[in-house]
């Protein structure tokens, strides 16, 4: 992890009110589902950094050894939402930002990754896709990305997958794209195809709960990336805790909560008190 | 260290006079520290998750998250929530417990060559003096700080730190049980920061620190609930830093103790601010939330505010003309 | 007015359920006010100079700059300082004086339809009472908000606003002199919000407004000198809003009286956030410096939150859920 | 005076440090040496609106019974001192930006300004050439415009001035254009050459002080546009106040002391306690 004053190389509307901003950072060491705090202005109102998951990898190069991708700067995709993601979205090339990351655990890269043995099925709510596109890159045909979206915003959200070879479906609210209804329903269907299966997940928290229930029903394991607000990003504040299970138990953590910038953005499901959150 | 050697802070023998090179070093009654920034308690966790970005030993001091008897699990979340120019923050605070500090956190930070500074609270003057016992042996610990902002558990769980007789018996019981220096940490919660001020000052503090958090709301007006799930927390950050000054300023007229000013520095100029207004070292608090590298820029900062002005770190504490 | 007039906010007879159009009118102890938007003292001149830029008469209520018994000439300058999201005001309370605002001002704001509040203020009990009296006879003025965070001189400048004696004191002299609704402004600056809202309760107040400035200071590092002439300044602005809602909501639960929140309204949502933690009526202060318009641009902004949640202003007031 | 959004129409740095900035304002009327009051950004920090002169009248019509221009917007010229004005220097054309005037009485515009009667002498201190514009627009060869500065950013600042009829002095510090020394010299050399004529000054408080001086002590009358933080720029939060003399006093004026932004900004120097400033 490292704090940077990094460029930025472009920042650009990719639908209305979706933004892709790429940041130099020569030499960085990626995990899938690791996320940044960036810096949205300089001024001191928003006072703190907002985390951003890593959606892409500039230049990428996979690096066996570390489990990760090495390349020359990142690329968020982000929703502009309130007050720091509408400066942000102002912001032009050529500026500076302060960076802070790769921080997280990211989800778990499978070790049969190369050898299709475990299908990875992905649940993306909006722009709950950001993590997953360096993961559906990495295992290809052994993947399914399920995206659940409002309405028709959500072309925007799986267009950079599309050439990729993971799988993808789409439901949307309105019934304008894919099929009409949860995405949760997608993920029974993927995951009554049978095979062995693991459910990654990232969105709004009712999307989460629901995610994590439908695996646990159906017996298959589940991840979930979650959202809180930050501070530091790096563990010290203590302010981005969500109340663990005993499942959560790590040695010299903290008693009771995990954070969910160090311990996780990732938890197993059933490392999480879902009542508490 | 006695109660009698409270002489405002001087920069022993680097004091001679002002060289090339001003000195930056400050003694803060015994505290001797290479630069008057230090990090403030429960922003810089036990300083070692800071040591990616920032040379740690280039820091006057580093003051850990507030220490208990036993471990402590916090409040539930959300325990944040950014305001204008500020935080609030209601953490409950939540720590390993002193003794595994000792035993985990200590000797990792014994390397570091930096002045290690415990922060310590309790439920009960007891728990104070529990706690402060224990880190009086501690090998690496050079100061101890008492947070008296916390509810006094057997007074129905009002602060220590609004009422001067309470806050006296804390500092008291603490002073006996420690040969370390004795910070004690004020809330500026208080109608008269003076009054409180003084009554530590009798109690036996040897360093007074201020300000700790403001306790503020900020409702989330569509589920017309709270935002912190605790509903109050305390507000730090720029939004607070003039408050912080005036009291800084007021309690350095008020004592002759040593002060140490806390409250929204962000940069250099800032802490130069509190520096004359009367701290004779500072800390840095929510900045290093945002920008994990600050206290080592404040650092630089004032280096340079130093040469320029041809001044060293003690003079210019209390330089306030007015 | 008697004091057991003091009910909570009731909009009269527009309450008699949510209709389309939610009711906006609050009557805040007899005051009764067309919306709960008014403008905080000292922010808005005598009201008139705003005419040019807002339609007066949207305004729930319109509160003067503080009026004495003589004109006051304030302090020298600088009198203001911007600071992170708030800024410093040591205006010295210049005003023309009650009998230049009576007979030059008052015909002026006469014909604009909008309550006024005349905010008084004094460095004696006989002071304030002498203002009271002279405006309870002036034709337009709907209701007296004393502002106590004023030096009492005959106590040695101490502020009536800290110590709830002396603030009762004065409470119930205005009381006594005027038959107007009495609205008591209390300081921030002080331990214990709650006692004090009791001790003006307890004198005879029928409401209760807050907060006024936070007392801070600005240090120009180039100069070493308070970049305020008069050194301390009053800190207002969206900086100390997390302090007041929660200061507004202690109030709230502490006392019977209705309440008015003050302190960084910038917009709507702000001005929503202490409606539900408590505030029957609000103020807009500094951000009517930020923006000529705020204030109506609130009014607007509360008017399309109750219809989007179907509920009426006075139904807002509390709403706050734990 | 009117407080409107206005479209940004252009923000362009003129010389290092210094910016002109176009803002669209159908109709408004400006009498020369007035401001405005300019909201930065719309973040909370800096929150308080920045006064600016006024420097151009865009599209401008003299409008004699007014004894001001009317124009299609405004153009002000700035220097980058601090906070507000680096992110004002950042905005682009486009933003719109919250605008409060034309605030202030301005330099009065004498009467013989079509007779040659009367010579103005405009002294500026650096970007205190900015509410000399329209004057010396206006007066044209009745008016000498003496511009003092550190150094070559003089040029800069006079440029525009340099198609008018109004005779250019120049002063640096450094020598490098103009004479070198203070500004007040070539005031005296201009009060030397005779004539009936009245100083105006803009600029830092010490060049204001010596110019009041120079004046008085030749007999000549001076007025000044003095500085001040505002917070509102419309006489109601008394922040920007200076003390006047008895020269000051006017019907229902606050006893004692002047608001700069709605008694001044121009005081005839006889009317401010020099030594309170
Ligand atoms: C680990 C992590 C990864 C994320 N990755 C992405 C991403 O790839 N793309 C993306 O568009 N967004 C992402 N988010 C959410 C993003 O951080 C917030 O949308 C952003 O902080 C909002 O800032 P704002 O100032 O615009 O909104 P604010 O004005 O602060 O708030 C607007 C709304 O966003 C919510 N919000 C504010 N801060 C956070 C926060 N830290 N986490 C969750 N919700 C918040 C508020 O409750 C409010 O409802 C991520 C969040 C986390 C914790
Ligand atoms: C009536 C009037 C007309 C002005 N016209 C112009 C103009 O045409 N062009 C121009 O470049 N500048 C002009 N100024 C000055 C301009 O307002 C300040 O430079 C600006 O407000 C600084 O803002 P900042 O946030 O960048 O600086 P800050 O960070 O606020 O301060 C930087 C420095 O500027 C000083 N300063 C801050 N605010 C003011 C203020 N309101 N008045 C004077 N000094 C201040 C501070 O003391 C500090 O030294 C004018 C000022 C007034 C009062
Ligand atoms: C997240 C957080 C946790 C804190 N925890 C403690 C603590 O454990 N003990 C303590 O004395 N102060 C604690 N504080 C208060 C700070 O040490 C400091 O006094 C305060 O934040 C004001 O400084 P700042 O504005 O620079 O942050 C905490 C502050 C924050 C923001
Ligand atoms: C310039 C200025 C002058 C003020 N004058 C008065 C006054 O005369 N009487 C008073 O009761 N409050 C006065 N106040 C306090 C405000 O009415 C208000 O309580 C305070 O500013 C907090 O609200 P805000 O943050 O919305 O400004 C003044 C505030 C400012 C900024
Ligand atoms: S954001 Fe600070 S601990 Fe997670
Ligand atoms: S700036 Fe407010 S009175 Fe002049």
């Amino acid at each position: 992890m490292d704090s940077i004053t990094s460029k930025i190389l472009y920042n650009e509307e990719v639908a209305p009110g979706y933004f892709r901003i790429g940041l130099e950072w020569k030499g960085v060491l990626v995990l899938p589902g690791q996320f940044v705090m960036l810096r949205v202005s300089d001024s001191l109102d928003p006072l703190l950094r907002r985390p951003f998951g890593i959606y892409k990898v500039l230049n990428p190069k996979w690096v066996k050894s570390a489990g990760g991708y090495r390349g020359s700067g990142i690329e968020l995709l982000y929703s502009v939402v309130g007050r720091g993601t509408i400066r942000l979205s102002r912001r032009v090339a050529g500026d500076v930002a302060g960076l802070l990351g790769p921080i997280g655990n990211g989800f778990p890269v499978p070790e049969q990754s190369r050898n299709k043995e475990q299908k990875v099925i992905m649940v993306a709510g909006g722009v709950g896709t950001v993590p997953f596109y360096l993961l559906a890159d990495l295992l290809g045909a052994d993947s399914a990305l399920l995206v659940g979206a409002r309405s028709k915003e959500v072309l925007a959200l799986v267009k950079d997958f599309r050439p990729l070879k993971c799988k993808v479906a789409i439901s949307t609210e309105d019934g304008s794209v894919g099929a009409k209804g949860l995405v949760t329903d997608l993920l029974k269907e993927e995951i009554a195809k049978g095979g062995p299966s693991v459910v990654y997940g990232c969105g709004p928290l009712g999307m989460l709960k629901a995610v994590a229930e439908v695996s646990e029903s159906l017996g298959v394991d589940s991840f979930v990336s979650l959202e809180r607000s930050m501070a530091c990003g790096i563990g010290v504040c203590l302010g981005c805790a969500v109340k663990g299970t005993e499942h959560a138990a790590r040695p010299g953590r903290p008693p009771e909560y995990v954070m969910v910038c160090s311990d996780g953005p990732v938890f197993k499901s059933s490392e999480v008190e879902w009542s508490r959150l | 260290m006695k109660k009698n050697d409270n002489n405002k802070t001087g920069n022993n023998k680097a004091g001679k006079g002002v060289t090339k090179l001003p000195s930056m070093a400050v003694n803060v009654a015994g505290l001797k520290l290479s630069n008057p920034v230090m990090t403030a308690s429960g922003t810089f966790g036990y300083g070692l998750e800071f040591a990616p970005y920032l040379d740690l030993s280039r820091l006057g001091g580093v003051v850990v998250k507030g220490l208990s008897p036993k471990p402590r699990p916090g409040n539930p979340g959300p325990r944040i929530v950014e305001t204008p120019c500020g935080m609030l923050n209601a953490i409950g605070l939540q720590n390993v417990g002193v003794d595994a500090f000792i035993e985990e956190k200590l000797p990792k930070l014994r390397k570091v060559k930096t002045r290690v500074i415990a922060n310590i609270f309790g439920e009960s003057v007891a728990d104070y003096v529990l706690v402060a016992k224990k880190l009086d042996g501690a090998r690496g610990v050079h100061a101890v700080e008492i947070n008296i902002s916390c509810p006094n558990v057997k007074k129905g769980g009002m602060s220590f730190g609004v009422n001067p007789k309470e806050a006296a018996r804390v500092v008291r019981a603490v002073r006996k049980a420690t040969a370390l220096p004795v910070i004690t940490k004020l809330s500026p919660n208080v109608s008269d920061i003076a009054e409180m001020a003084r009554a530590v000052e009798e109690a036996g503090s040897d360093v007074i620190s201020l300000i700790n958090t403001i306790p503020g709301m900020v409702i989330d007006i569509e589920k017309r609930m709270p935002v912190i799930a605790r509903g109050i927390g305390g507000l730090s950050g720029p939004a607070i830093r003039p408050i912080a000054v005036r009291m800084v300023n007021e309690v350095y007229n008020a004592v002759s103790l040593p002060v140490i000013g806390i409250g929204g520095i962000m940069n250099a100029s800032d802490a130069i601010e509190f520096m004359i207004a009367g701290a004779s070292a500072v800390q840095v608090g929510t900045a290093s939330f945002v920008d994990p590298q600050a206290a080592e820029k404040v650092v630089d900062g004032i280096a340079d505010y130093l040469v320029r002005h041809k001044m060293s770190a003690k003079k210019l504490t209390g330089s306030l003309q007015k």
